[in-house]
């Protein structure tokens, strides 16, 4: 599972690289950025999920907050480097005081699933309906349905007249996609990823350890929040608009299929899935014989019924056998411990 | 004519490089009209008719000949009723087709998301869709009716004939927002009075309570700026209690998507509306424009205010482009300011060259069979709504979406 | 209060929907002891074990440990106490290895060099050498039964609480726990929750016997062992 | 006080709308653990099983009450045999595998049915209450909620088949042993779970525009009501949409419909941190 790290810094910068020279050959640039930032989505998902066992179905939620606390401060501070970091930081800190909620409520499963999910839509309901000049920040208008445009996007700090757009926009975010990339990677190999891995594994002993198992997951779901708000903030500088229906039901599913088609459980797996699926909706897009909905319902429940793991431990599997660790086909667990065993059974 | 030498050299490349290509010759020849409308996805409801209504414009301009000699071509993509398409495809019509001109945009949202996008490549931009109003910036036509053009005739007519209380109900969004509150201004204008205004979201679909507290407020009428296929409940739950015979109600948004034939007869007559189109306005160029899309598309049913508004914003930019003998885009702005007008099925329209906006007449339908039958006519009603923000004469750099105090 | 009774028990009760499972038990355990409890299925030996390890809140009464009440405190904060837990189904985690499950135990309380000797210690230790990478899912129940141990030796807990830890084990494996029990007791208190009678009898000191949510006898293991009332009870109860 | 009675009416009208959305998706979760998220396009189908089969000129009462449910049955049926089956005991595989088919039904039927809002006038009139106008198809729809209810407990309780349905989903290697297929039980749960959603659709049909997204709407609600109920089919579901249908309603009536909402989601996420497994994980157990 450990590769060593400087090999893997020097594997993810020369991969990444390549792509960034290669994919601007086939790909315009403006959707590479919009698959970048997906990825970037997918990853955080990927991370909470695969890694600290927590499903949310929400994830948009913090998507949505990113965007929008992106929007609001661009609008009051005049300038895009401090909303940028906000974007970060309140998505994070939103995700911590909601995820210590229900982490130390010990809420699982689907009650998780379920709350996370109630939790976007308190979101996408309230942020439809400020259209009204009572809901303001500061100078922002919230503007409701029609959602905010008109911020300030990225430019250079030492020259705010060059805006961060384009094409340099999409080696931005790439590069922040592969700066975060290795971030979780490298926070997976510390004693707080092995931590959080062991909980996903088995709460139970992780707590009987002496972990303090609400603590670790309230701490990763942060984590996975302030990842999507980033991404959320990319999104807002791409799409110069920022609208509720980035807290839709749609932008949460959208999330988990890619998650689910890359393969859960692992970290490059969500890019990949993200990536293959923006891009796919994208050609779609482009065609009318076949509704678009469709193929993508169709393919999240191929997915399941085919690659539960996924199409990146597939391909890693098929190319070398060795060096990844496969997981054995579990067994039906005893009876009694069929509730804690489930989660890692469903992945 | 001095010519310039690293022009002229710049000039006989080209002109080597085309003759090896003889498409490029011919695509530079044609004038790329680009269309970015939601025609799948919830909103296509709306994006289906005014494609239709952009296919039929350019095949009529060609047929007249076209625009300056050349013809017209059709750069069309499907947003999906996904906002992030917008800017999406906006980009690709601006950098990669680099089209001359771009008519689109449903929501006021989507209008917002590629209106930046048009400004800053300086690509000519018309949105023909009936809209909140105030959108003041010179790169952009909206053709639309906006809510004072409806609520100034629609106000006094619905108080004279019904009574003085109103109980305004909304779409919780900028354009009810809006909306409501020039129903209101008219409203004080013509002695009437608001005794309530709710606000609905978009996905709200159960009026039960709404309508029991209407019965606790007991107004004299109902005006509605509900808007899409969650609020067509409303209409529904109002026939369904008995109140459509108790009472009566005005609307400035049914029907722009057809709604009157969604509703069966008992639920939507007597409902009274102004728009500035109907199919049974009675003008000989409503006529032939109904006779052209029944040979084109087979059926007349699907068309509605915003396809028309489509069509006849695509004929005012060609009457505009063939004045200035140029689709250029500062001849063409500079074309339309000069008062360009042209007579399409709802009668005549004429760019307000302070605003960008339309003088166009506006009609007071009353809902009947399913039908919209024009009760009163009112000719050539200004945008004032947007004329009190907006004078682009003045501050011909503005770029605002103005939220217009009353 | 006496110093050397670290575990007490003060009218422990515990009722699920009207059952009552634990009905005012009061327990006292010594320094250093010890101590089996064994019943019948359903006697609330194991509801004892779990409001002990926190994984159950008593309904009314008192847990104390070491002076301080323990009453209704999470897991963590029992372990953190310092107390290991090794409970009835093996709890490891399955998609690790040996080698990382030890290492978890063993880094909550030592910094990772610290943490990397305990673990090499204890694999030693239990002879877990050959298996110290192999994913845990991969390994027999007995097997498991031993990691888990060592899971809980890692921490160094003072007071160790085992649930049937003899459970699924191999005859060679029965006689590993029996000398590691025999270990730990050396410098720890242990509790024992057991069915098997020949490995009570093996290892046993002092033996309480649950029956019906309460406690029917508290004494050495031979005394226990052949009053005729437990042999009813147990036989009994067991068919 | 008239205006007390029309609010009465309108809570009692909220809680049965809340239990006929959601009568199909408990029953498949309370007997089977399965949580159906293609729920809301199972009502929507049932939907537009009743708008076609009433404008293919049967009586409404006939479209929305016994071509809707057996339409949507055949079609559960359908899904469970090709998806469903493979996946039980994994609860978040279902999830997702349905969330799929969801999507893929909301495609399906736009391309079918076309995205325009489409709906059927409401069958009965209205009635005066007082100095009030009432809808007559709401008291129709607290009618419909009642007959639901009775028939899953009936079901459940009293028949043959409820009580095997309810042994091998408490049991199913015992209910194998006592020579009970429980893949045939499984499968007949869901298609009657898929019935529930289907008269749903019909019943919500006439009160409510109808396009193929408007499954959303159902969805999130339905799933809330059921899972803050806990795994108790009836007693769960009917505390639960007690609870968010009045706190909604009497929050309407207070300030909005969208705070209303807003102010049952609150409720739910207030419930279930209290009650981490529903009202019914906690009370009433061991009822049905």
């Amino acid at each position: 599972m450990i590769v060593s790290g400087a090999k893997e810094i020097i594997t993810t910068v020369i991969v990444g690289l390549v792509l960034a020279y290669g994919l601007p050959l086939g790909i315009d640039t403006f959707t590479l950025t919009v698959l970048s930032i997906y990825a970037l989505l997918g990853l955080s998902l990927g991370f909470i999920w695969g890694f600290g066992g927590i499903l949310c179905f929400g994830q948009a939620a913090f998507f949505g907050l990113g965007a929008y606390a992106y929007a609001i401060s661009a609008i009051n501070f005049g300038t895009p480097w401090i909303p940028f970091f906000l974007a970060i930081i309140i998505p994070a800190i939103i995700a911590a005081i909601f995820g210590g909620m229900l982490f130390f409520g010990r809420l699982n499963d689907v009650y998780l699933a379920v709350l996370t999910l109630v939790f976007t839509l308190i979101l996408y309901k309230f942020m439809n309906v400020t259209a009204g000049e009572e809901y303001v920040i500061g100078k922002a208008r919230l503007g409701g349905y029609n959602g905010i445009p008109g911020f300030e996007t990225l430019s250079l700090p030492w020259d705010p007249s060059e805006y961060i757009y384009g094409d340099s926009l999409f080696y931005f975010s790439f590069t922040l996609l592969l700066v975060v990339y290795l971030g979780l990677r490298w926070l997976l190999r510390s004693p707080f990823g092995r931590v959080m891995i062991g909980v996903r594994e088995n709460e139970l002993r992780a707590e009987l350890m002496g972990y303090d198992v609400r603590l670790v997951k309230t701490a990763v779901f942060a984590i996975g929040g302030g990842v999507a708000g980033l991404s959320g903030s990319l999104y807002a500088n791409w799409a110069e608009i920022v609208t509720p229906n980035l807290f839709s039901l749609g932008q949460s599913a959208e999330v988990i299929i890619w998650v689910i088609v890359g393969g859960a459980g692992t970290l490059f797996g969500p890019i990949l899935g993200a990536a293959i699926m923006g891009y796919l909706k994208f050609l779609l897009g482009q065609q009318s014989l076949i509704d678009n909905t469709l193929v993508l319902g169709a393919v999240l429940v191929l997915a399941v019924l085919l690659l539960p793991r996924g199409i990146f431990p597939v391909i890693v599997d098929a190319f070398k056998r060795r060096g990844w660790k496969r997981r054995a086909p579990a067994n039906r667990p005893p009876r009694g411990r069929r509730r804690r065993r489930e989660r890692r059974d469903e992945q | 004519m001095k010519i310039d030498r690293r022009k002229f050299v710049a000039g006989t490349t080209a002109a080597g490089a085309m003759a090896f290509m003889p498409n490029v010759v011919q695509a530079a020849a044609t004038i790329k009209v680009g269309s970015i409308l939601d025609t799948s996805g919830i909103f296509d409801l709306y994006g289906k008719p005014m494609d239709k209504a952009v296919t039929l414009a350019i095949e009529e301009i060609n047929a007249a000949g076209g625009i300056a000699g050349r013809r017209l071509e059709k750069v069309a993509y499907d947003t999906q009723s996904n906002m992030a398409l917008y800017t999406q495809f906006a980009q690709k019509l601006t950098r990669q087709d680099k089209v001359d001109v771009v008519h689109g945009g449903i929501l006021s949202a989507s209008r917002e998301a590629i209106r930046p996008t048009l400004r800053k490549s300086k690509t000519l931009y018309f949105y023909n869709v009936q809209y909140e109003g105030g959108v003041c910036d010179r790169n952009i036509f909206a053709t639309g009716i906006t809510p004072a053009q409806q609520a100034e005739v629609l106000v006094p007519y619905a108080i004279e004939k019904w009574g003085k209380k109103i109980y305004i109900l909304a779409a919780d969004y900028n354009y009810g927002q809006i909306t409501a509150k020039w129903l209101e201004h008219y409203a004080g204008q013509n002695g009437g009075s608001v005794v309530q205004s709710d606000f609905f979201p978009l996905d709200v679909a159960d009026f039960g309570s709404t309508i029991a507290k209407i019965q606790e407020a007991a107004p004299d009428m109902i005006m509605s700026a509900l808007v899409g296929g969650a609020h067509l409940s409303f209409y529904r739950q109002w026939a369904a209690a008995g109140m459509n015979k108790k009472i009566p109600m005005a609307s400035t948004t049914l029907g722009a998507g057809n709604e009157q034939v969604v509703l069966t007869k008992e639920e939507g007559d007597g409902i009274l509306l102004a728009y500035s189109f109907s199919k049974e306005l009675d003008r000989p160029e409503n006529k032939a424009f109904l006779a052209k899309w029944q040979e084109r598309f087979g059926s007349t049913d699907d068309i509605h205010e915003l396809a028309v508004a489509t069509y006849q914003g695509m004929h005012l930019w060609a009457a505009g482009a063939i004045k200035a003998g140029s689709v250029e885009r500062d001849k063409v702005v500079e074309a339309l300011e000069s008062g360009v007008s042209i007579v399409g099925p709802t009668g005549k329209i004429t760019v307000d060259p302070k605003t960008h906006h339309v003088i166009t007449d506006v009609h007071i339908v009353e809902v009947g069979d399913q039908k919209m039958n024009v009760v009163k006519s009112f000719d050539q009603r200004q945008p004032v709504d947007t004329q009190t923000v907006c004078d682009l004469s003045a501050n011909p750099n503005d770029t605002t979406q103005y939220e217009i105090k009353i | 209060m006496n110093n050397s009774i670290v575990v007490e028990a003060r009218d422990l009760t515990v009722r699920f929907d009207g059952v009552v499972a634990l009905d005012a038990v009061n327990l006292k355990l010594q320094k250093n002891e010890l101590r089996c409890l064994i019943g019948p299925n359903g006697a609330g030996k194991s509801t004892f074990f779990k409001c002990l390890a926190g994984m159950q809140i008593p309904t009314s009464g008192e847990m104390i440990v070491k002076g301080e009440p323990t009453t209704g405190f999470d897991p963590y904060r029992i372990a953190r106490l310092g107390i290991g837990i090794k409970t009835q189904v093996p709890s490891v985690m399955n998609g690790l290895s040996v080698k990382e499950n030890i290492w978890l135990a063993a880094r909550r309380t030592n910094p990772t060099k610290r943490a990397n000797k305990i673990v090499s210690d204890i694999l030693d230790r239990l002879n877990l050498g050959d298996l110290a990478s192999l994913e845990v899912s991969t390994l027999a129940h007995g097997q498991r039964q031993i990691v888990e141990l060592g899971i809980v030796l890692a921490g160094d807990p003072w007071l160790v609480l085992l649930d049937e830890p003899a459970a699924g084990l191999t005859g060679d494996e029965v006689e590993r726990m029996i000398s590691v029990i025999k270990e730990i007791n050396d410098y720890a208190t242990l509790i024992v929750v057991e069915h098997d009678m020949h490995f009570i009898r093996r290892i046993a000191k002092m033996v309480t016997v649950f029956h019906r949510g309460r406690v029917l006898i508290e004494e050495d293991v031979d005394t226990v062992l052949s009053d005729p009332v437990v042999r009813d009870v147990y036989l009994g109860k067991r068919q | 006080m008239d205006y007390a009675a029309v609010v009465i009416v309108e809570i009692l009208y909220g809680i049965s709308v809340l239990v006929i959305i959601s009568a199909g998706l408990a029953v498949v979760f309370g007997m089977m653990r399965v949580i159906n998220l293609a729920h809301g396009e199972f009502i929507t189908l049932g939907g537009y099983a009743a708008i076609t089969a009433h404008s293919l000129g049967l009586p409404i009462f006939i479209s929305i009450l016994i071509v809707a449910p057996v339409v949507v049955a055949v079609f559960g049926l359908i899904v469970e045999r090709l998806i469903v089956r493979f996946l039980y005991g994994r609860l978040i595989n279902t999830m997702l595998a349905t969330w799929g088919l969801s999507l893929l039904m909301i495609g399906a039927m736009t391309m079918i049915f076309g995205n325009t809002t489409t709906g059927i006038p409401t069958p009965i009139s209205g009635f005066t209450l007082g100095r009030y106008q009432m809808s007559g198809y709401n008291i129709f729809v607290i009618i419909m909620a009642i007959v639901t209810v009775l028939i899953v407990y009936g079901v459940l309780k009293t028949t043959r088949a409820g009580l095997i349905a309810r042994g091998a989903m408490q049991n199913p290697e015992m209910a194998n042993a006592f020579g009970y297929n429980t893949s045939r039980i499984y499968m007949m749960t869901f298609t009657a779970g898929a019935a529930l959603s289907g008269l749903a659709g019909g019943v919500m049909a006439p009160l409510v525009g109808l396009n193929p997204a408007s499954g959303a709407n159902y969805i999130a609600k339905a799933f809330i009501t059921v899972i803050s109920g806990g795994t108790s089919v009836v007693s769960g579901m009917l505390s639960s949409a007690t609870l968010f249908g009045s706190v909604s309603q009497i929050v309407t009536f207070l300030s909005t419909s969208v705070i209303g909402e807003i102010a049952l989601l609150v409720a739910a996420v207030v419930l279930l941190r209290l009650l981490p497994t529903g009202i019914t994980g906690r009370f009433l157990k061991d009822r049905v």
